[in-house]
């Protein structure tokens, strides 16, 4: 018998299975590594029962880049780099994260012109993740990309301003130990201006296309909900977290950077479900709006950059730093031995620590609910596997 | 002036040079005059099928070029603007690669039947035009059943898409495949029904009939059944597999459904298939809601193929958006939807249409008093039914609005946000629900 | 239409439906007997087209290979392969004479009918004739049978309800098996037993 | 503003229900591997601890012994608290799995093993989650791929400074910090001989 055979003789048997109710197998679909929906590499092993998810595994690491280790060879301003390509849609708030973990280890104290400027590029960010994020939730749901391309327009404008300021879009190597690279150019704030003279606008018309969808709540109101109780046991953070009514958000909760001096709310959902997930970051990119405003009024002048010799070895000891990023709760874990470089470099990946709940949350739906939920948990690959 | 008395002696009026079956008639005499007549009626079949494919093929191309430029505009940008003027020659370019491809088959694939659908679909494909009336007398065959073999055409195609999905022994394709199957026999029923009012009420089954009830009776179909209108859009825009019902090829779920497996070219032909069955669709709908190749006698002074592109254009605009705009449904919403919705409110116009078609029958009313009374009470009946299913048929989850609360001061695990849902003042803004 | 156009209408439409019969038996997978026999079916509808019965003919497909075949294949799927051979079925032998004699009753029927009645003229309206025969003539057995559709209609709706009640019983002691034994404690999902090791080729 | 949670309060929760299983060196909660469970639950769902979020889980390879190092944080009290556990056998190294306590814990005890080796015991699906099945060795550890000479992971000065002092005497260990829990030294340093371990 040929190979051919036995796969047919498999397939006959997945058919079966797949069509009959009773002493039947599971099939098991593979999605991903190569698969529109899973945003990467990415593979989840679900086991159907016709269309009900009986079962869903994933399995990852096609992205490892071995980071942390690659890390304990290079300086601890060398890393930035590598920072910037952990969450490649959220560079900025990795190097912030990364750098708080630095700063602290070597005691450097951050002028308040760093500070602000960390909060701007920190918030912008966020909106320019979260457009992102809710761009292709939609797309999971269906859509045929066209709110996608609508919000890719705002990430755009984002991304030019980080290319005027730093000169990438994507990694963006910005944030500096002691405060950040270059000061703001003079063009950024007029350009900032108009983005968020422009935003509100935007944000009203994706409003009014989406939220009343009637086929978007069909979609995701009541699917892969998961409880108060499990999102705390199982680590979630973030918007995840915030959909279910948790009010934890690390700006207010251990604010970093002066986000004390700014006034902004926290957005929390009632139901977890993926709908919630969707409007709690919808909710976010207008409070991000509303720290802009108030960076840009309150900038403050003065030094970018701590004054820090270029080879500082800092003391033994050890350091946790994290900041909200747009997935959740971004740290650093560092330990020093006294030489050049981290003796360990640890991150705290929020996409991969927000999947724990994955099954979950996708048990008992059917394989688009899946898809769904996976959508709306907001993945990154890069962060994932590292 | 050219002395056109011999040729109006054949065409009948002068304006009749656009009427294909004069032409027809034309050749077929013209070739009884020195051959058998079975040459002439094989000729002449064949000459209309050519003259079917001969406007379908580039239409094809121009729709891509044209359903993605739209598209592309929703999706605030350019689409194809590189390849001949305007992006026009990009369809062309697209074929020759999907010709020039490898043509690849799995393994394990069931070889005959994998390599029969690409060229089997085009079969239902391409004779489904038939029936489609482009002026008077102007469609290839005018089938005094005109309606009834347009469904059992459009029934095969199910066949030729599960043969496809089931051969590429590729679990995807076997999903698009049964969801395929699923949703092409749950909507045909609606689809049956939708027509079956337009047949009971106009008492005839030819689609030329249709349109001419239509133009005596001074009225479109859509004022008088606007519901079976719009369940035979949506019922055809499931069938055409496009957003929101797209379930059979649901990109972010099983890649492209029953066509996963296909490369190159034979991809290319599903994928033509499927443009030309939304133009024939729009054609339809255009034919049986909207009058077709009539429109209150503008028809005498246009080409009556004219306007019915016109009306075709804008239903398939009206495709393009709804998929330019919505997400997709689940696999049991869309069943659900068929069932208890579509059918349930088509089965009630078939009734509506058999009272009202007695009413002018047998009672005699008066067509101009009786016709207006009749839309305006079957569009009140419409507007409720839909009214009623949107309140009835709402899911559990969707009956309670998604709320969005700011936590303000409350910062914290379990505790604060007990405190934050326990609120009672309005939460900061809340969307869907009753 | 002369004789040549109808003859070679009439012998490949034949020949068509023939040899789609004969597929039907010579093929070991049903999945191909069931194209092969929509195949057949086809050619059926092409000859009551040459017969003039546009009605039938349309039907015939709307019917057949719209929606029987369809039906075939559904059900060929929902059998478990292993009551799908039936080639050692004791069945056969009676199976067999019973076509042979439904063969010889048909062929005697066709040699014994005077068929040159039919010759004359097409009828031109016969959804019209059809319908107004079924509604004037033969309104009780029309009847009969719309009673008897709704019969099994409400049948097949009560045995797929109570199958909804087996599938939750099945879905709930799949879940068990996939969850193992300690499925309180929603952390302690053990590695599922997964019995095929079917993943998908793509 | 997240507060540190005092571990030495943490160290007398603890040691009330499970006596001996904390101490508390150097501002650092340690726990004894044997009770690690029982204590972290105990903390959990202590009223004045309340440590119900699991923001942190990984490992540091200190040459003798791994670290295994938690970041508990409370949300409603708002505090965090730095855990650690030691694990002293290199050979097979194993610790209790808090997958029971926190579902959290599931993914990062999986990538602590897949990336040090260390067994979490009770842990439901212990398997490599980004390398292979089968990948030899452990790759975060400090002797994963040990070079010849005694060369080590790591960085030893910066690239500007000589070379002969940056690079380690062969067969020294590296001074870390010492405390009283560090398991004594051993007698000759064997760090280099277990490269390329299979997969358990």
């Amino acid at each position: 018998m040929t190979t051919a055979d036995d796969t047919r003789l498999a397939m006959q048997g997945t058919i079966e299975a797949l069509t009959t109710g009773d002493g039947s197998e599971p099939v098991v679909v593979n999605l991903g590594p190569q698969h529109p929906s899973t945003h990467g590499v990415f593979r989840l092993k679900v086991t159907l029962d016709g269309e009900i998810v009986r079962d869903a595994e994933m399995r990852i690491g096609y992205l490892h880049r071995s980071m942390e280790k690659l890390a304990e060879e290079r300086t601890y301003t060398q890393n930035i780099p590598f920072t910037d390509r952990i969450d490649y849609l959220a560079a900025m708030s990795n190097n912030l994260a990364y750098c708080l973990a630095a700063e602290e280890l070597l005691g450097v104290e951050v002028p308040p012109r760093a500070d602000a400027i960390r909060v701007m590029f920190a918030e912008l960010q966020r909106i320019a993740s979260h457009a992102m994020a809710n761009g292709t939730f939609i797309n999971d749901c269906g859509a045929w990309h066209t709110p996608l391309f609508h919000m890719f327009r705002d990430r755009e404008r984002v991304l030019d301003m980080f290319e005027m300021t730093c000169g990438a879009r994507l990694t963006t190597n910005y944030m500096r130990i002691g405060g950040v690279a270059f000061d703001l150019p003079e063009e950024l704030l007029p350009t900032l201006e108009s983005f968020l003279a422009d935003m509100p606008e935007r944000i009203a018309d994706y409003e009014a296309l989406l939220l009343e969808n009637e086929i978007l709540h069909a979609r995701a109101r009541g699917v892969g909900v998961i409880s108060l109780e499990m999102a705390i046991n199982s680590s979630l953070s973030g918007p995840v977290l915030r959909a279910t009514g948790v009010p934890w958000d690390l700006r207010k909760a251990n604010p970093y950077c002066g986000y004390e001096h700014y006034e902004f709310d926290v957005p929390v959902g009632e139901q977890g479900d993926c709908f919630d997930r969707f409007l709690v970051r919808m909710a976010e990119v207008k409070q991000s709006l509303r720290i802009l405003r108030q960076v840009i009024d309150h900038l403050p002048d003065g030094p970018w950059l701590a004054d820090l010799p270029l080879h500082a070895r800092p003391e033994p000891g050890e350091a946790y730093q994290r900041v909200e990023s747009p997935r959740g709760e971004l740290g650093f874990y560092l330990v020093s031995d006294g030489g050049p470089a981290p003796y360990r470099f640890h991150c705290r990946p929020p996409s991969l620590i927000n999947l724990s709940a994955l099954k979950e949350m996708s048990i008992g739906g059917t394989l688009a609910d899946a898809i769904v939920t996976l959508g709306s948990i907001d993945i990154v690959v890069g962060e994932i596997d590292r | 002036m050219t002395d056109f008395t011999g040729l109006t002696s054949v065409l009948g009026a002068w304006y009749d040079f656009r009427d294909l079956n004069n032409l027809q008639r034309l050749i077929t005499e013209w070739i009884a005059d020195w051959g058998p007549d079975w040459l002439a009626s094989i000729i002449t079949g064949v000459l209309g099928a050519l003259g079917v494919l001969g406007v379908i093929g580039p239409t094809l191309l121009i729709l891509i070029w044209v359903e993605r430029k739209v598209i592309a505009r929703f999706q605030q940008r350019y689409g194809p603007n590189r390849v001949g003027p305007r992006g026009l020659l990009q369809p062309v370019a697209d074929a020759v690669k999907l010709i020039l491809k490898e043509q690849l088959a799995p393994r394990a694939a069931d070889k005959l039947i994998f390599f029969l659908p690409p060229v089997l679909i085009f079969v239902p494909g391409i004779l489904i035009w038939g029936v489609l009336p482009f002026g008077p007398r102007m469609s290839v065959a005018d089938l005094n059943v005109g309606v009834l073999f347009l469904l059992a055409v459009s029934g095969t195609a199910v066949l030729v898409i599960f043969m496809a999905g089931w051969s590429s022994n590729n679990k995807y394709a076997l999903f698009g495949a049964m969801r395929a199957v699923a949703m092409s026999i749950s909507y045909e029923v609606p689809m049956v029904l939708a027509l079956l009012t337009l047949v009971v009420f106009s008492g005839t089954m030819s689609v030329n009939g249709i349109v001419e009830w239509q133009q005596q009776e001074d009225v479109i179909f859509i004022l008088l059944f606007p519901l079976s209108a719009i369940a035979f859009f949506f019922a055809a825009s499931a069938e055409l597999n496009r957003t929101p019902a797209d379930i059979s090829e649901a990109e972010s779920e099983i890649v492209a459904g029953y066509h996963t497996e296909y490369s190159g070219m034979r991809f290319g032909l599903f994928y033509a298939v499927e443009l030309g069955n939304t133009l024939v669709v729009s054609g339809f709908i255009a034919t049986f809601f909207l009058g077709g190749w009539w429109l209150w006698g503008l028809d005498q002074w246009v080409p009556s193929w004219i306007i019915l592109l016109i009306k075709t254009g804008a239903v398939y605009f009206l495709l393009i958006w709804t998929r330019g705009t919505l997400p997709r449904l689940r696999v049991d919403q869309l069943m659900g939807f068929c069932w208890k919705a579509l059918v349930p409110a088509t089965l009630l116009f078939v009734v509506v249409a058999f009272v009202q078609r007695t009413l002018l029958i047998s009672e005699g009313w008066d067509t101009t008093i009786a016709l207006p009374i009749m839309a305006v009470f079957n569009i009140a009946l419409t507007l409720g039914a839909i009214m009623l299913f949107a309140r009835v048929s709402r899911p559990a989850p969707l009956r309670r609005p998604a709320r969005i609360r700011m936590a303000g001061a409350q910062i914290g695990g379990l505790r604060a946000a007990r405190e934050v849902a326990s609120r009672t003042e309005e939460p900061q803004f809340q969307v869907g629900g009753d | 239409m002369s004789d040549f156009g109808f003859h070679l209408a009439f012998w490949s439409l034949a020949a068509m439906t023939l040899g789609g019969a004969s597929m039907i038996m010579i093929s070991r997978n049903l999945i191909h007997a069931v194209i092969w026999l929509v195949m057949s079916m086809l050619g059926i509808a092409g000859l009551y087209l040459t017969l003039s019965a546009d009605f039938i003919a349309v039907v015939q497909v709307l019917i057949y290979v719209g929606a029987i075949s369809v039906l075939m294949l559904f059900a060929i799927m929902l059998t478990p392969r292993a009551e799908r051979d039936n080639s050692q079925t004791k069945a056969s032998a009676p199976a067999a004479l019973v076509v042979i004699l439904v063969m010889i009753s048909t062929l005697w029927v066709a040699v014994d009918t005077d068929w040159g009645a039919v010759r004359e003229a097409a009828l031109t309206e016969q959804a019209r004739l059809i319908g107004e025969s079924l509604i004037k003539h033969y309104i009780l057995p029309f009847e009969i049978g719309a009673v008897l559709l709704t019969a099994a209609l409400v049948g097949a709706i009560a045995l797929a309800r109570q199958d909804d009640e087996d599938a939750a019983v099945h879905a709930a002691s799949l879940q068990a098996e996939l969850e193992g034994e300690e499925s309180i404690d929603p952390v302690d999902v053990v590695d599922p037993p997964i019995v095929s090791d079917t993943e998908a080729t793509s | 503003m997240t507060t540190q949670y005092d571990p030495a309060a943490a160290a007398e929760i603890v040691n009330a229900s499970a006596p001996g299983a904390a101490c508390v060196d150097g501002g650092v909660l340690f726990l004894e591997p044997g009770q690690l469970v029982e204590a972290i639950e105990t903390l959990r769902d202590a009223e004045q601890s309340d440590l119900v979020f699991l923001c942190n889980l990984t490992a540091v390879d200190q040459e003798r012994y791994f670290e295994v190092v938690y970041h508990l944080q409370s949300l409603d009290l708002n505090h965090i608290i730095l855990i650690k556990a030691r694990v002293t056998d290199r050979d097979d190294p194993s610790l209790p799995s808090l997958s029971g306590v926190y579902h959290g814990a599931h993914l990062q005890e999986r990538e602590v093993y897949d990336l040090f080796g260390i067994r979490f015991e009770g842990h439901p699906d212990l398997r490599r989650m980004f390398l292979w099945d089968g990948f030899p060795g452990y790759p975060l550890r400090k002797d994963f791929l040990q070079m010849p000479g005694q060369i080590r992971a790591g960085l030893p000065g910066f690239p500007h400074e000589s070379q002969e002092n940056a690079w380690p005497v062969p067969g020294s260990v590296p001074q870390r910090p010492q405390h009283p829990n560090d398991p004594p030294p051993p007698s000759e340093v064997t760090v280099a001989e277990t490269d390329g371990e299979g997969a358990s």
